[in-house]
């Protein structure tokens, strides 16, 4: 079956809007996407008919909540290819799946039975230049909490085509005293697609753990945990057509088991006592509280949708917009894009400058003629540091974008040029 | 007064549990167990003997919600006397059959050999039912491991 | 303006709902309230018409998501009457918000600038015997990681009008060693209102930072966290009208101020940089990565609901309909009531045992005639020790309520004694 | 080509943009700062000069997108040569407007005393660029609680 743009964009009722009086070209999905219709009714359909809160309840609507928010669960099993689908932990987003790695490794320091994941001075935590702040300041932080010692592997050239991990550097970074090497998989700011393997073997030889930011892959290209080979695999919900709110962190379940808790609350415990408490298994035992019951529920749907169009037809329509776009927008006097400059191993993300012109000037006035865009760091500050510039714009494309969208931006972005020269 | 149509509590459950069937611990047992269902409190003490390769026989005693008592008090009926790869199957079919989520299409062979087991079928709709009449079977398939493990070190 | 109920009712459309061939009576508020339609209808809106991500974006969408996102935070500023909407952090839930403390107060340890919120041996932090696990394991959790001692205010007399803490015993418990006194404000499981002034009065003594869980008392009862005088103040998005997935946690701008950080990530921070990263201001700094947008717009909507309903006259209609349900559950034979019998400091959730049969039973029959009740420990199982039992059957009621349906309680819980005796 | 009717990209602002008033720091001034919008990287440095109570002299340097430039050369244009206390009152009230959400109601009187500056009441609708606005009026702010306090302790 032909991917059918068309039909797609009839389901993001979003789509149909229009700002500043013309209609909406949404290019900021990488920041976070639209929604299809079928989410919003499913949201809808659960709070209007079947709420309630869930593994607590006997009635009638707290199993059906309940049968709801663990069947969601295992449709972000068979999404990700998880052999168990116990190994899905429900999160608020990525940035809390990954902190929530940090933090359950910084406790083991004091947890009984957790000693193989305690961390200390000598110690090292590998992450990239390329990082989102949601995947380089938790590490930071676990660093200044247990005294181990924070590294990275850089960005090589920033050429064209450049915008890659020097990877000559990943044996002499990654080394016997590596205890985790957190990464991205597809970079936001960058587009570029990381040498997973690579980077899983290496730390698999030195016995370091691997955590996977696969937050801008999961919406884009078929995830499967079990071919990445990596121990642990972020993503968030509002990127990949569900709600806002809710994340997944997915980890082998014996390295869930054996770690200990993050967030104490409701729900993850075995059993309590004033004088000690002990923990449920995985996954619940990560899910303190109340979870995101809709909110995953609402995102199980955005899977079947996702899985509906199926994802290998989702990464070849979103990489033919990108060979469509990258010689176009290289083309635009003064523009420069920052990432490689070609498809090959690279998302439908591309940041770029106007010389100039100001970053937030393009998006803005870009936007006054209906192209959302991002401008700023994009929460990757690190990689303008290492490109010497203050911010770049980026569009984004999604499942829903089209080459006349493209268009738009193309010719929207020469005529910022003529309005700031 | 009487329970709705098509209520979990079918008369067989309260039968059961109002008249628990081997209740009580017998003296010469393999092994004991004590399994406990920390969300509800719900506990069940068991204890088996095995011979030839069957249940000879098997006592419990427990604390809890009527159908982890009852189902307990099935399986009992159920297994005693039977050979352990045959309790064990039935294990099987009855954790299979709670897990369904109510969907389950019970055959006339399912009704054969799980007989007032299968009264329990209305129990699967409800999650955080489903672990108090699995209660008394975990126990006794951890009962019956423990006895084999006993054997092999002895 | 007198209560409607019954105009209250046509705003909740789940309430139209039959199970087991019977109408809903939902009587499990305390575990997760249902929703209006206009908090329905507002989730719809804020995907279908103006969702994009917050504070990152320049373009018309995301301006759009960014108002609502902060109105949303105005609202929830003057719900609580808080001095500063700058004071209001938005969690995934209560659980979070409490863990929230906890975490920045153990990351004081090795933060320059926070000396004065580290906590070690020596220190003492103090909770009481009838916290729900949210409120109580993430500070076990604490003391397991500083090295602190855990104490408690116990639950005295378990009679009749019992079910309140031993007030002689706060002097002697908080003492010059207590660095935090965390407690609830309304039992989820006994009902019972604690006494906050005496509290925090005690605590505030001896310069211990107090930290009031409020989960069951926001939905309920006008609160006024200047009033209150405590220090932090947690509460959650769906027990009181609004979505999962959201809560709030307020906290003194100063102390706010001068926590180091929980979660890190996008958002949170000032600037990053491969070798150090500062932190941005309350609220952001404690708000890492996309936050739960929707949700917080969501529960924007319920805080609005619920101040044209009046918090006055809520409280009034749930505390006439807890001086309706009382007596009348006393009356059936075998029922105790466990907690104040009475209507005194006491909020609208009724705990029960019932002679020889066991409370998920009671629930479990009781929604077979179609009357939603929670049967367990309530998330608070030290409270079912000190009463020496495994379990209660939990009635609680909301702005929905009505008597006909305590009523049908009183009758179904008659029922179910015929049918197990 | 022009930009659209409704666009928050006036002439003016472009003109401030292209052609900066007061641009380059001055050789005497009682304080010098320098501020920056962490989230877009904006930058200005900043020196006033005071005398009588009033902003004798003020100089700028910056880096940024146009809002932030426009708006600090429209700052400086209407604040050199004001006594303190009517600039700190123009600050004032342009904070208002930044803040109103799109939503401010601009008087006859708002456009007397703020001439050019009322060109930017649709970055108010734009949270994010509401700081690149400030960013000049904001380190005019400081530069003058400095001078102030310099004297006091001098
Ligand atoms: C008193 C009390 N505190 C805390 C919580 C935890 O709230 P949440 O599950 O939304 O985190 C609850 C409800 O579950 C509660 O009743
Ligand atoms: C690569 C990457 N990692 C992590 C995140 C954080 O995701 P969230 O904001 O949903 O926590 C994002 C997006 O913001 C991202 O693009």
């Amino acid at each position: 079956m032909p991917f059918d743009v068309e039909a797609v964009r009839k389901d993001f009722p979003i789509l149909a809007r229009e700002v500043h009086g013309v209609p909406l070209v949404y290019l900021d999905s990488a920041n976070t996407s639209q929604k299809p219709q079928v989410v919003l009714d499913t949201l809808t359909d659960f709070y209007a008919n079947h709420n309630a809160n869930v593994a607590r309840a006997v009635h009638t609507l707290g199993s059906e909540a309940t049968n709801a928010f663990e069947a969601a669960r295992g449709k972000l099993a068979a999404f990700v290819n998880a052999p168990d689908r116990n190994e899905i932990v429900f999160t608020k987003n990525s940035s809390e799946a990954l902190n929530l790695v940090a933090y359950a490794l910084s406790n083991a320091a004091t947890t009984i039975g957790a000693e193989r994941f305690r961390i200390g001075p000598g110690d090292e935590i590998v992450v990239t230049e390329m990082e989102h702040h949601s995947n380089l300041v938790p590490w930071q932080l676990l660093c200044q909490r247990t005294g181990a010692t924070f590294r990275w592997l850089r960005i090589g050239d920033t050429g064209p085509d450049g915008g890659r991990l020097v990877e000559d550097e990943i044996d002499t970074v990654i080394t016997e005293r590596t205890r985790v090497v957190a990464f991205v998989h597809q970079s936001n700011a960058l587009g570029t697609i990381n040498p997973v393997s690579r980077l899983v073997a290496r730390a698999r030889a030195v016995g370091a753990l691997t955590v996977v930011d696969a937050s801008q892959s999961a919406p884009h290209l078929p995830l499967d945990v079990q071919a990445l080979g990596a121990d642990f695999v972020a993503f968030t919900g509002h990127k990949m057509y569900g709600p806002t709110g809710v994340g997944v962190l997915w980890g082998r379940y014996d390295l869930l088991a054996g770690l200990p808790p993050f967030l104490g609350g409701g729900e993850m415990i075995e059993t309590v006592d004033m004088t000690g408490t002990t923990f449920a298994a995985p996954p619940h035992r990560f899910e303190a509280g109340t979870p995101m019951i809709a909110q995953a529920v609402g995102l199980g749907a955005a899977v079947d949708y996702l899985s509906a169009l199926g994802m290998e037809n989702v990464a070849a329509h979103e990489h033919a917009l990108l060979e469509y776009a990258l010689p176009r927008l290289a083309e635009v006097e003064g523009l420069r894009i920052i990432g490689p400059a070609t498809a090959v191993d690279r998302g439908a993300t591309i940041s770029f400058t106007l010389a100039g012109v100001h970053p937030h000037d393009v998006a803005q006035l870009l936007d006054e003629g209906g192209i959302a865009v991002r401008a700023g760091h994009h929460c990757a500050r690190p990689v303008c540091v290492r490109y010497g510039i203050p911010a770049t714009t980026r569009a984004s494309f999604g499942v829903y974008t089209t080459t006349e969208e493209i268009d738009a931006l193309v010719a929207g972005v020469r005529r910022v040029g003529e309005v700031f020269r | 007064m009487s329970v709705p149509m098509d209520s979990i509590y079918q008369q067989i459950i309260l039968d059961h549990y109002k008249n628990p069937h081997h209740h009580g611990l017998i003296e010469e047992f393999d092994a004991e167990v004590h399994h406990v269902n920390p969300t509800c409190g719900d506990e069940v003490t068991l204890r088996v003997r095995l011979a030839d390769g069957a249940i000879a026989d098997l006592g419990w005693d427990g604390d809890g919600c009527s159908i982890s008592q009852a189902s307990t008090s099935v399986m009992a009926d159920l297994v005693v006397g039977k050979p352990v790869a045959e309790a064990m199957a039935l294990q099987e079919r009855f954790l299979e059959l709670m897990q369904s989520q109510g969907n389950a299409e019970l055959t006339e062979g399912d009704e054969d050999v799980l007989e007032d087991a299968v009264a329990f079928e209305g129990v699967s709709k409800y999650p955080a039912r489903v672990k108090c009449a699995l209660l008394g079977w975990m126990a006794m398939k951890s009962a019956v491991v423990e006895s084999d493990r006993q054997e092999e070190t002895a």
